[in-house]
């Protein structure tokens, strides 16, 4: 892992056009072009002014909770053999990580003069962010959310809908995120004029990677701060669930550029690695074009590209975002996968040794980390970056335990 | 039959060009295959011939129904490229291939530019390719001998609409974008702003597209300036309603295509009309 | 309202005997006596010392997530037309402020040898807490619940139950928090040595009401840096919600020698004031004891105590803890109450304005904002403690809102 | 008749005391007087009168059971006072009222007091009265001549004690704490333990109470030193079977007393051979 610093150095990526390495781009139909251009010249305009920054600091300390804590999970680490520390975004404002891109981006709308905001969700964590970022700005909200997630994520979808966000079904496709996407992306053509696309991960074309990860950053920025005030040196690892991965990205954001701190991003691997069974596009994927991106998708023989299928519906999108793409390529970052049922017994160690029910997302990570335990040593100081609670998850978790 | 040489038939008989768009395979390849046939009968003069895609981000629902429905039932790249091999058998007039980048992205693309350059398609549309991602498929195409085809719209910048020109090869597909050009603003007005800015970087022929389903619209497009028009979900439209026996409705579609046509003849001699040109009524 | 200022001296209060004014006491069985004797001691041991104090405070931040934001709510604000600001107590671990005490009382237990923790719930806000304190800190759980309350709170008892805590029904009486308490008391009388009962509001036999209060002062400490800090002045006035009264004496005990600072205390109305339908103990109730404590209670014509009713659970009690009376008694607070309907009304008054969806229970004090802003003045900036987010109120408040 | 004489009357006849508890108006008036009745009959020399409270924390499932149900039947204190009067038509034997402490809060604790003295009652019990609290109560006792009646435990400390013991007055209630006195310990054992702790300041008559329902536990209790024994949920456990038709449960409700009665007796004579005292067997 010899690599040379420069090639990790965050504030050079992604380029001008929107790449990391061979990954990102902006394959999108010109009807978009130019709005993703004026956002994109937006987002350069105010994101570094000091005002936008006292803005979006005070949203985030006030509104969301800022900064989230990082807590030593003794009774966990026990379970692993090294120190193991939460960085706890599921302490955040609506229970995880999701509100730091929504009030960026939802602040940044706001500068720019749109009046509403639209975005896709599948876990509904992000539609939920958005909706509350919306109301705290004043900004009208509708969110496209697959007819199956609707199904499987209830709870979030009662919340956003108390919060006056439109709900409105998709139908096409398999009815999941992709596909929600996709019908984001034509809605946005139709009224980009005064609509701000609140894209919720860090996928999309240039310049949403860019931006997502820029409003993420905080957490690994805290999280700095953090081990060093805790443990007076920077952590051994990192790891992260993720799919298109802004929480992955943004806990590892301060982090890219020292080498000795493994990174690690942990996918969805649903049932098991056959071919439709499963959201490991690092394992399963290519790379392909997705939703204005070229990125590492499930995807056939053909192009076309593959539903994804995971218990953990946040992590349920075939594609991985352009800069997780480029960091796996570039051998900065190591992958790896857990499967559902790994996944529902992760949840229940973080239940029973913190108190803690994790999201199951989140408790990819966990997972992954209770069946390496090998990667992982007695003197070394881990940090996981723990995305989101389970509350949303509830339903699914206790049927599995109790049945019912 | 080339590009160029369609339109420069179409202006000597005095006609705006219609092309069709319709996603091969869906439900079949049959009737996919009929369906070309009768458009072609009754009207048109380009074929717009889909190569279905898994998630087709700037199609309407009509044409992802449609593409979901050709792939459930089994359509691929291969079967499409065959597809034009086969109405190469009888048909003249111009073929262009629409697709999502991703296909051709897998394949490799100066593969399957070869591909379908060989199969007898003339040019290329892939919705998804902005001119800033275009290098690839403008050098294949060049290679191979196969008109990339841009879209424009409304709210192409000038810069940008200055380089998509330059760049462009065979006609450009002006996108009248809904909501954009504002609710007072007719198609005509519209079209017309566009035509006359595009005009100003190049004279390659202009194609309407997007929300064309009647006689009137064609005409005003055509007549504000526009060298044809292009219908998509209209078609899709009408034999969704009977996906059973899709056959039965290509009466209705032969009768759209006719009208679609008519209106490019009107508007194309609207325009004359307007600029003082002779022109004998056909 | 002259009172002299020693009158509401806090530190003061209550007397040795568990007195404040003529409220409190220890009215409980000998058995109990010891028991509560050996746990006052240890407080008073344990809670000054330095090494406790940095133990509870590195749990409220790490694993609790304090301080929690005072939160300036713009739009909301604007609907009562004065300045208010949120103490979100919903951002902490778990969604109330309930976590701040049973950290507090579970480390307490922990220093004292105790090996187990009991409690009753009513809206599962204090079970979780006491369930997630349990595991921080490694000690068993077990839980009393009203059969009532267990099928209201179905999410609450799925979250406590995958915590591993024991969930106890009680049948006897009404199956409400009232006889949930009775069975707990009595439970305690036959373990004390190994067990310590988390008393989880400011209720009870002395030191319950002190020692509560004082792992609760946390609120009101941050509240007055941050309003300071703020508007460089103290707030015009704070409100809160409550029942026991736990929330409010936290977010009032840096003020309470302020006159200044009007204190308003909001309990729940229930369908309305009938003798059957409310849990407004200020309007209905008078002086009696229940539950070890000379307190303000709902009771017929002989003392016979009436169960409580309101739509929130957590305010489901029939009284109110013996700060709280005394509080009202020497006129330093004014009460107030809701019934439920405008309590959902005000639900969706936050949803809307503010993007936040609160507890029924801090919904209480928002109605009453709202129902009352001849109360609050254009210049003035009132506080109002958000006691906690209404997750698990969803069920309800969508069933209301849109049927089923 | 005196607590006083009781006490002395049953030391010259060698015989423990039995106290038994009951909750009046469960399931109705009617069947607590009958029950009361009988269980003189057949050996109870006290009779712990309960008056049913909303709340009863100290009380087992058996007893807040009988609570709720007696409430439910519409008992209130007022009526539980006419209750001791209508006993006292026909009975001499000392009568202690038990209920928690918001009803004479309520009703007054001195006016509540007078109420139960005029009604014939001797005694008191609030359990949820603790010494600190007890002042009122006390104060009122002394006024109106009523007994205050103290509980202690195993865990109750010396210094406390020795309060209680000083405060006390007609005799003290000893609770044989579950759980507490450790699992290896006897009920014999703890009992002597506390007899002998108790002893140390005060000559005030022991009763023990908590857990007892058969003859060898009297008999255990009484021999290590306590002047009686109390039981309650027992009764209750009894009758409870048979709501329907509690009437039925009253032969059953008398062999039980008797058995009781026998294991104080039994007890007492154990002690006394124990101290060879010499004495007649009954
Ligand atoms: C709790 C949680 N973690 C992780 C994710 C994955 O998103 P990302 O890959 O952008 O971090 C989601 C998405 O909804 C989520 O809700
Ligand atoms: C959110 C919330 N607020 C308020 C209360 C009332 O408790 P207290 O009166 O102790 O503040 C509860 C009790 O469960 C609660 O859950």
């Amino acid at each position: 892992m010899v690599k040379s610093k420069r090639l990790y150095e965050q504030q050079r990526l992604p380029d001008k056009r929107g790449y990391f390495g061979k990954y990102g781009g902006q394959f999108v139909n010109e009807i978009l072009m130019p709005v993703l251009i004026e956002l994109d010249e937006n987002f350069d305009r105010y994101y570094p002014t000091s005002e936008f920054q006292e803005e979006f600091h005070r949203l985030q300390r006030d509104y969301g909770g800022r900064p989230t804590p990082l807590y030593y999970a003794k009774n966990f680490s026990k379970s692993i053999g090294s120190k193991v520390y939460l960085k706890r975004e599921d302490l955040l404002c609506g229970g995880s990580h999701k509100l730091n891109n929504a009030l960026g981006q939802a602040l940044l709308a706001k500068k720019m003069g749109k009046s509403r905001l639209i975005t896709e969700t599948s876990a509904g964590q992000h539609g939920f962010a958005t909706a509350m970022a919306g109301r705290a700005l004043g900004l009208e909200v509708e969110i496209f959310m697959g007819i199956k997630d609707i199904a499987r994520q209830a709870s979030n979808v009662k919340r956003m809908k108390l919060l006056g966000a439109k709900i409105t079904p998709v139908k096409t496709g398999a009815g999941v995120l992709k596909d929600a996407v996709s019908d984001t992306l034509r809605e946005w053509t139709s009224c980009s004029r005064t609509t701000h696309y609140l894209m919720g991960s860090t996928v999309g074309p240039h310049p949403f990677p860019k931006i997502v990860a820029a409003f993420q950053s905080v957490i690994g920025k805290e999280l700095k701060n953090q081990i060093l005030e805790k443990e007076g040196r920077l952590p051994d690892a990192i790891i992260a669930c993720g799919s298109g991965g802004s929480n992955a990205i943004g806990a590892f954001s301060s982090f890219i550029d020292d080498n000795k701190v493994r990174l690690y991003f942990i996918e969805g691997g649903g049932g098991n690695l056959d071919a439709d069974n499963s959201a490991a596009a690092f394992q399963l994927g290519k790379p392909g074009i997705l939703h204005g991106a070229l990125i590492q998708v499930l995807q056939d023989e053909y192009g076309q590209i593959k539903s994804s299928k995971t218990r953990a519906a946040g992590l349920n999108y075939p594609g991985r975002g352009p800069q997780i793409c480029y960091l796996y390529d570039t051998g900065r970052m190591k992958v790896g996968y857990a499967f559902d049922e790994e996944v529902f017994e992760a949840v229940k160690v973080m239940c029973q040794t913190e108190g803690l029910i994790p999201a199951l997302e989140t408790a990819h990570a966990i997972a992954y980390m209770l069946n390496h335990k090998e990667e992982f040593y007695g003197d070394e100081v881990i940090v996981l970056n723990y995305s989101g609670r389970g509350d949303k998850d509830l339903e699914v978790i206790t049927r599995r335990f109790y049945g019912d | 039959m080339e590009i160029k040489e369609k339109f420069r038939e179409l202006s000597e008989e005095k006609e705006g060009a219609y092309m069709a768009h319709i996603y091969y395979g869906d439900p079949n390849e049959e009737f996919s295959l009929s369906q070309i046939e009768i458009l072609v009968k009754h009207g048109a003069d380009f074929i717009e011939f889909g190569i279905p895609f898994s998630d087709p981000t700037a199609d309407g629902a009509i044409f992802q129904a449609a593409c979901e429905r050709a792939l459930r039932n089994g359509i691929t790249p291969p079967k499409c490229i065959q597809g034009i091999k086969k109405l190469r058998e009888n048909l003249d007039i111009p073929i262009i291939v629409t697709t999502y980048y991703n296909i051709p992205y897998i394949a490799g693309v100066k593969a399957f530019l070869s591909e379908i350059k060989e199969a007898g398609a003339q040019g290329i549309i892939v919705p998804d390719v902005s001119l800033e991602e275009a290098n690839p498929l403008l050098d294949a195409g060049r290679e191979v001998g196969i008109h990339v085809i841009f879209q424009v719209t409304p709210l192409t910048t000038e810069d940008r609409l200055r380089r998509i020109a330059a760049a462009a090869s065979g006609f450009l597909y002006v996108v009248n974008v809904e909501g954009v050009t504002g609710a007072r603003e007719t198609l005509a007005d519209s079209t017309l702003k566009l035509v006359n800015r595009v005009r100003k970087h190049s004279d390659i022929p202009i194609m309407a597209g997007f929300g064309i389903s009647k006689k009137e619209h064609a005409a005003a497009v055509v007549s504000a300036g526009a060298d044809g028009v292009i219908t998509g979900s209209a078609l899709g439209e009408i034999y969704q309603k009977n996906l059973e026996n899709p056959e039965e409705t290509l009466p209705k579609i032969a009768r759209f295509a006719r009208q679609i046509k008519q209106g490019c003849i009107k508007g194309y001699i609207r325009r004359l009309n307007a600029q003082n040109i002779s022109y004998e009524e056909v």
